[in-house]
């Protein structure tokens, strides 16, 4: 039967309404900027592996210290000991790839049981989760972490464990709320009633298809958050050491010169942290919004 | 206020109060424990070839009051606390609790400055996204607050005294010095870097649209409007209050974080800086102190952002 | 916004006429303007403010300024009267007598009449010094006093366990008063006296600023004449890089120890004096003799040939420097100038190598039986630890070059500590020594010294050394010891248990409107006094 | 008897355009309807049949954008009388008669700014809104005497708080509230759903209004609680006899309270008459969907009869793309070949059969 359907029209283009009007396409923006991203970090983290680099980054040139970019050939320059900046960005990526991934794997897992543990089951590890988040939440990170460093090792890799574990409670605190909530809906009950068992509620139904964007975002933020933590540290003088270069001790170094009118050396790794992390933000808050969208429907 | 409400609010801030001890106490344990897993004895190499003799080591440990086992050590130190005192640095010899105290109100200065310029900066921004949609101006500004939250802190400190001293021609010493007088401006730079750089405003920014985003489209608001009333004034509770307050308690301890930093660089006589030397030191009594003092901070904030949750929104007290 | 600071001074004058007593206090008759004020920048903050519990740099120039020694040193390193007029030796070089000044009277405290400086205060220094409960670096350096005693109100008198060469430099210690310390046994850090100390120096402690700005003024009855410029403040930095530009911007008038890296941009600048002077210091490649591969001389010795020292110290210190071949301060009655530093010459390092039975493996690094001459190198961490961190790259760098692998591990100050002075876990170090007054290395190099926290770190021990030490210890014959000491600086250089590098140039940058300027190389602020600023430019 | 109608709609459009299916929804797709002074008009439909939509169209609460409203609102009452849709800035231009999309004029920032500035005064002054769910839709931060007396002081000439609290005691008395002092400072979190029920309706009367919209004033309350607020409303308009316009999908509520009753279907009203003909079972003209909405209300005699529960038959309209022709006659069971042609072709007018009664079928159009 004919209907007169208005799909030639209402299609309704939105071609003229500016872009920022339209939260979709925004966020499609956002996550294709954040992938975009990603991909670099993995391309240099691979370039790094397998050293495809213009120079290697720690070969010393006493001759050539603090070179402005662009001369001799040095894309961005040299830094302090006559190292090629560029080679050294490249490569800085892998003081934060692994690493940062353990952190996240840390958060997430760990948080993930006990926010299971306390929301799905009872009060008791409710109680004890909560302590844990709010005695964690009562110091400041970064004294925390700088605590742990001088005390015993500038390793990023205790870093990142520290940073992964005082993001433990945090994830789990949101995964209990969120179960909290869903048990208001009655659902679980519903899933109970319906003869599933518990493995496959908590897994498919509560972690898949309620927690994913909240993961997902916490695993971008972790990221980003331990990226920035080092940094920090670098300054404090208790990031990653030399000769290893990461970003956080290079922009460290060139600040050194900073006041003398020689911005490259500090610029360049800034720069790069600027648009890895902002990349992670817009990534998971995008994801956020595009599944949160999908439940919305 | 209303009696009716009062009760809850006495009985909350006790609860509050008796938790806050416990957390304090956990804090103090783990930092304790920190320090004594910490590999090297900080006596021994602050003795390092000034002794004479072990008898001499023996009498010099317990005029440092250091001769017993971790466990008693920290039961006493947790004893005289509970005195109110917190034992003298190993470094400058002053003691802890006045020292602490009068880094931690400096730092208190900076710490609640930058949590309102962040306030001031992100609140306007969530609530025109919220109600007007992205408009141009919201949308750069939300990628603004992008772009500040991953700026590395020092960096941004650098640059800024950097512009200050090239472009305006007066260098950035907070709290003056005695060639040169307290001055705002000095005050103000720090704030600023600490304000827009503490890696948190657009988490702030989002959170903060969200509520209202909520907030916005519940039905009692359309209620309120039913009736010509205005839905801001309605809104204001759950939509500004709780959240914000919110806000405030879970950044407090990020804000106190970039304080570190910050206090290094525009040489701020604070907590963060003197954490950072403590923890060179091993000045044990120090590091304790700062971090409780950091905590008691802390707590006071989720304290505060509890009281007023209960006192605006009754459903919370008869929880 | 300059009014306040002045008026302030201006009532502090006139306490300190009100208290003046009649004794002493004549102005200096140089004829040089008073007043005006210094602010200088230090890196970090100063932990105590008395002589003996303090241990950095920071604090030791500030009791530089408020205390006084018995005896001093000027320009010219001789040793002066100070806080004693005159002394005797007796023959036998074991007892010292010094008479004190009568005019010397110690800081008033507030609304006090001044106290006057007597015996019993140095008695009284000494013993505190040497109480076992008292910890303090400086013990050491005094165990070789018998016993001290007090003849009458302004004579006292030490026995010394021994005689030894010139013990005068060392009753250059600061004395403190009895009436000082809250406990008169012993001293510790949280003593108020730590904090609030009175002396008899040219400058008193005013008071400490709410940004730990530690403020001096002049000290009106000053024994030797009251000092030119009427306060001195040392204002705490915790960043080096605002700390240079806070002297380019004229928000402090001093910085006593200027990063080498920024040396250039201050010589540019006109407004600006830099003043060298030598740091009594000399940095260092340590090595652990435990370690049987460093045991063999040749190998160390080719570790020396193969680092270009010229070239390190052109590009990391602006050529600010002299390279060193022994342990000496160079230009001192002790250094040995025939011993040439070995030159740079990585050929010689791999044939001296080879000798030592290592031959360069197929991955490039020197293999001896079986064994990889793969070595860590352990360096302490500081915030500001650039010029570091250039030079050990660069040493591993030069390594590498000639085959020998070189693990970097940059550890926390007190754990650092702990693996060379306590548990000995290391290969090679980076470190520096200060030159002894007395140009005594038994600490460092003899085999008695081998232990934990003991200096002697790399094990190394050469009985022929070891008689040579002692003998120039027991000596007093300036000629001998100064031949017992070219022959221990010989040998050392030769069996080079370091890499001796180089001791440097230090500069303190000023506003050229202070003048006459003198600073002494490790104590800096010894002449203080002398400086001043010429009354137009006192602001 | 011909009173001046105090609102008179015509040929009202509320369309929203929805995102995920971009297209536009049609919830309310020409509606004609007048309300007399002081009567009573029940509209009545399945959910989804945009009756809400109508009532938020009227007060101007419609939050969803981009989307239109379109056609002519006349309010007419003490003094006041305007268009309430004059001349709003809509997102798309549309055919005022068929409704067909005209064009899409890009990037408008909605209509909520002026929507406001139209109803300034008039909502919740003149037309005031009871709404579903009384405890979320009463402020719970709030007490309800604030609630009230903020309405008062807004909305009539009492400006002082004290003589507003007064007010506002009366009215909780008006309706049924126990001991109104005390539930005065109550919030609604401390009420139960009947007394917020009872304390909105309160806040709605409590500004005098010329016309008072309630929207579906019982649902999501338990049965003895809707009967309890029933009665209220019946007694409420006969002391008040404020003229209101009552919407609900229960049939019984419509035809204890309303003297005039529309029948909404698909966004367009099939069938407007006085309660007494339209919902008679035994009436001789009908729509087909009402009597097949009369037919479903479950009642025992029918029960016994059939032995089961009737429902309609088919499902819900898709508002999206409309059938040609009339919009029920998919799901109608009265077709007879004779209009069968017709009722797949064309849409039926809305026409009279009896005086002030109009339905909108081909089977009572002659010719």
């Amino acid at each position: 039967m004919k209907r007169y359907s208005q799909h030639s029209i209402e299609i309704g283009d939105f071609s003229g309404v500016p872009f920022w009007k339209k939260a979709a396409v925004m966020d499609l923006m956002y996550v294709s900027y954040g992938i975009f991203i990603v991909i670099l970090v993995i391309g240099s983290y691979i370039l790094g592996a397998f050293d495809l680099l213009p120079y290697d980054p720690h070969e010393i040139n006493l001759d050539l210290l603090m070179a402005p970019p662009e001369s001799t050939g040095h894309l961005l320059g040299t830094d302090f000991m006559g190292r090629d900046i560029l080679s050294r960005l490249i490569i800085g990526i892998q003081a934060y790839f692994l690493p940062g991934l353990l952190a996240i794997a840390i958060a997430i897992i760990f948080g993930t049981c006990f926010g299971v543990l306390a929301g799905y089951w009872g009060s008791g590890f409710d109680t004890i989760v909560t302590y844990i988040n709010n005695l964690l939440n009562s110091f400041p990170r970064l004294v925390l972490i700088l605590l742990m460093v001088a005390a015993f090792k500038p390793d990023i890799y205790y870093i990142m464990v520290i940073v992964g574990i005082t993001n433990v409670p945090v994830v789990a605190s949101l995964i209990k709320g969120k179960i909290q909530f869903l048990k208001q809906k009655y659902f679980i009950e519903a899933a109970t009633a319906l003869g599933l068992n518990n493995r496959v509620i908590i897994f498919k139904h509560i972690l898949w298809h309620n927690c994913r964007s909240l993961l997902i975002i916490q695993a971008t933020l972790g990221m980003a958050e331990a990226i920035l933590m080092e940094t920090s540290l670098s300054y404090l003088g208790f990031g990653v050491q030399e000769p290893t270069p990461s970003w956080g001790n290079m922009v460290q170094a060139g600040a050194n010169y900073f006041m003398q009118g020689k911005f490259w050396p500090s610029t360049a790794p800034a720069l790069a942290i600027l648009f890895t992390i902002m990349g992670f933000h817009l990534l998971g808050d995008g994801l956020n919004n595009i599944l949160e969208r999908k439940q919305g429907k | 206020m209303k009696l009716s409400s009062v009760r809850p609010i006495a009985l909350l801030i006790s609860k509050e109060l008796v938790i806050a001890a416990f957390l304090l106490l956990g804090v103090s344990f783990v930092i304790f424990i920190i320090l004594f897993l910490s590999p090297g004895d900080p006596f021994s190499t602050m003795l390092k070839g000034q002794m004479l003799s072990g008898a001499a080591k023996a009498g010099a440990r317990e005029a440092l009051g250091i001769s017993q086992a971790w466990y008693s050590q920290y039961l006493s130190w947790l004893a005289n606390m509970l005195h109110g005192d917190f034992g003298t640095s190993t470094r400058t010899g002053l003691p802890v609790l006045g020292e602490v105290i009068r880094v931690g109100i400096n730092t208190l200065y900076l710490t609640v400055a930058s949590m309102l310029l962040t306030l001031l900066l992100a609140v306007p921004i969530a609530i025109f996204s919220a109600r007007r949609g992205m408009t141009f101006f919201n949308w750069t500004s939300t990628i603004f607050t992008y772009v500040v939250s991953a700026l590395p802190i020092f960096w941004l400190g650098y640059i800024v005294i950097y512009i200050s001293m090239h472009q305006f021609g007066f260098f950035p010493l907070a709290f003056g010095s005695s060639s040169q007088k307290f001055d705002w401006l000095n005050f103000m730079l720090p704030v600023f870097v600490l304000g827009i750089g503490n890696g948190t405003i657009s988490e702030v920014v989002r959170y903060l649209r969200e509520e209202m985003e909520r907030v916005f489209s519940e039905d009692y608001i359309r209620t309120a409007h039913a009736k010509g009333a205005s839905i801001w004034k309605h809104s204001f509770k759950e939509g500004f209050l709780i959240p914000i307050t919110e806000t405030i308690a879970t950044k407090i301890p990020f804000i106190l974080g970039g304080a570190v930093v910050v206090e290094q660089v525009f040489n701020w006589p604070g907590m963060g800086r003197m954490a950072w030397q403590a923890a060179q030191d091993r000045d044990y009594p120090l590091i304790m102190g700062i971090t409780l003092l950091a905590a008691i901070i802390v707590r006071l904030g989720s304290l505060i952002q509890r009281v007023v949750h209960i006192m605006v929104n009754p459903r919370a007290s008869q929880e | 916004m300059k009014r306040l600071p002045s008026v302030l001074l201006l009532i502090f004058f006139f306490v300190f006429i009100m208290m003046a007593p009649q004794a002493g206090a004549e102005p200096k008759t140089d004829g040089k303007p008073d007043g005006g004020a210094l602010n200088y920048g230090e890196y970090g903050r100063p932990t105590t403010l008395d002589p003996i519990t303090s241990n950095d740099m920071i604090s030791m120039r500030i009791t530089e300024l408020i205390f006084n020694g018995l005896v001093g040193i000027n320009e010219k390193q001789e040793i002066v009267p100070e806080l004693a007029e005159r002394w005797e030796m007796s023959e036998d070089g074991k007892f010292y007598t010094f008479y004190l000044r009568q005019d010397v009277t110690w800081h008033p405290k507030e609304e006090e009449e001044p106290v006057p400086f007597t015996a019993e205060d140095v008695i009284f220094t000494y013993n505190i010094m040497m109480h076992p409960k008292t910890i303090t670096s400086m013990k050491v350096r005094y165990e070789f006093i018998e016993s001290v005693i007090k003849m009458d109100d302004f004579t006292v008198q030490f026995t010394l366990k021994r005689p030894i060469l010139n013990a005068l430099a060392k009753f250059s210690f600061k004395v403190i008063p009895q009436h000082g310390p809250a406990n008169q046994e012993f001293l510790s850090r949280e003593d108020p006296f730590a904090q609030k100390p009175i002396g008899t120096g040219p400058y008193m402690l005013k008071n400490i600023t709410a940004d730990r700005e530690v403020i001096l003024v002049a000290n009106e009855n000053y024994f030797k004449g009251r000092p030119h410029i009427n306060k001195f403040a040392a204002r705490p930095f915790a960043d080096q890089n605002i700390m240079s530009q806070a002297l380019l911007f004229n928000a402090i008038d001093m910085i006593v120890l200027v990063n080498h890296r920024d040396i250039p941009q201050i010589q540019g600048d006109k407004r600006y004096v830099l003043q060298p002077y030598n740091a009594l210091s000399y940095s260092f490649f340590g090595y652990n003799m435990r370690n049987p591969l460093l045991a063999d001389k040749r190998v160390r010795k080719a570790f020396t040939y193969a680092v270009n020292r010229q070239e390190m110290l052109d590009s990391f210190f602006q050529g600010q420097g002299t390279i060193i071949s022994g342990p000496f301060a160079p230009g001192s009655w002790a250094y040995n100038l025939d011993v040439q530093p070995l030159p740079f010459d990585p050929q010689k390092a791999i044939e001296l190598l080879n000798e030592a039975g290592f031959v360069k493996g197929d991955d490039g690094i020197m293999v001896k039986d079986g064994q990889k001459l793969s070595l860590t190198l352990k360096v302490p961490i500081a915030k500001e630890s650039e010029a570091v961190k250039r030079v050990v790259l660069a040493f591993k760098n030069y390594l590498n070059k000639i085959g020998v692998d070189i693990e970097g591990e940059f550890k926390e100050w007190l754990s650092w500590k702990e693996d060379v002075f306590l548990n000995h876990e290391f290969d090679i170090i980076f470190a520096s020594w200060v030159f002894d007054d007395s140009a005594d290395i038994s600490s460092l190099f003899h085999s008695a010294e081998i232990g934990s926290w003991k200096n002697n770190f790399g094990a190394y021990s050469n009985p022929e050394i070891d008689s040579l030490i002692v003998e120039s210890k027991l000596t007093l014959d300036h000629e001998k010891r100064r031949t017992i000491n070219r022959k221990l600086h010989a040998i050392i250089a030769d069996e080079s248990p370091y890499t001796f590098l180089w001791t440097l140039t230090n500069y303190a940058a000023f506003n050229k409107k202070l003048r006459r300027v003198a600073i002494h190389p490790y104590k800096f602020f010894s002449f203080a006094d002398d400086w001043f600023i010429p009354t137009s430019e006192q602001r | 008897m011909s009173k001046e109608p105090v609102l008179k709609i015509e040929n009202l459009r509320t369309y929203f355009y929805s995102k995920s299916k971009q297209a536009f929804i049609r919830s309310v797709d020409g509606v004609n309807l007048e309300i007399e002074k002081g009567e009573t008009l029940g509209i009545v439909g399945e959910s989804g049949s945009g009756k809400s939509v109508t009532a938020l169209s009227v007060t101007g609460l419609i939050s969803a954008k981009p989307g239109v409203i379109i056609g002519k609102i006349g309010f007419k009452a003490n003094g006041v009388q305007k268009n309430l849709l004059q001349n709003l800035k809509n997102y798309v231009r549309i055919n005022m008669n068929t409704g067909r999309i005209m064009e899409i004029n890009k990037d408008n920032v909605g209509w909520q700014k002026n929507i406001d500035r139209l109803m300034h005064k008039i909502r919740g002054k003149e037309i005031s809104m009871i709404f579903q769910n009384p405890k979320v839709s009463m402020n719970p931060f709030i007490t309800i005497g604030r609630q009230i007396t903020e309405s008062i002081m807004l909305n009539t000439t009492i400006k002082k708080r004290s003589e507003a609290k007064e007010r506002a005691l009366y009215w909780l008395e008006q309706v049924k509230i126990d001991s109104p002092r005390l539930r005065y400072k109550n919030n609604p979190y401390g009420l139960s759903g009947g007394m917020c029920q009872r304390a909105m309706i309160a806040m709605a009367l409590s500004s005098e209004p010329s016309l008072l919209i309630a929207d579906e004033p019982t649902t999501g309350l338990d049965a003895t609680i809707q009967s309890k607020i029933v009665d209220l409303l019946a007694e409420v308009k006969s002391t008040v006899g404020v003229t209101t316009m009552l919407i609900s999908h229960d049939i019984n509520v419509i035809r204890e309270l309303s003297d005039n009753v529309a029948v909404m279907y698909g966004g367009t009203v099939l069938e407007h008459g006085p309660a007494r003909d339209v919902l008679s079972a035994g009436h001789r003209y009908k729509h087909p969907y009402t009597a097949a909405l009369l037919a479903s209300i479950p009642n025992e005699q029918h029960f016994r009869e059939k032995g089961y529960l009737q429902a309609i038959k088919g499902d819900v309209l898709d508002t999206i793309n409309m059938p040609e022709g009339c919009r029920f006659h998919e799901r109608c069971e009265m077709i007879t070949d004779k209009i069968s042609k017709l009722c797949k072709s064309h849409e039926p007018d809305l026409q009279d059969i009896s005086p002030r009664h109009k339905v909108r079928c081909w089977l009572y159009c002659d010719s």
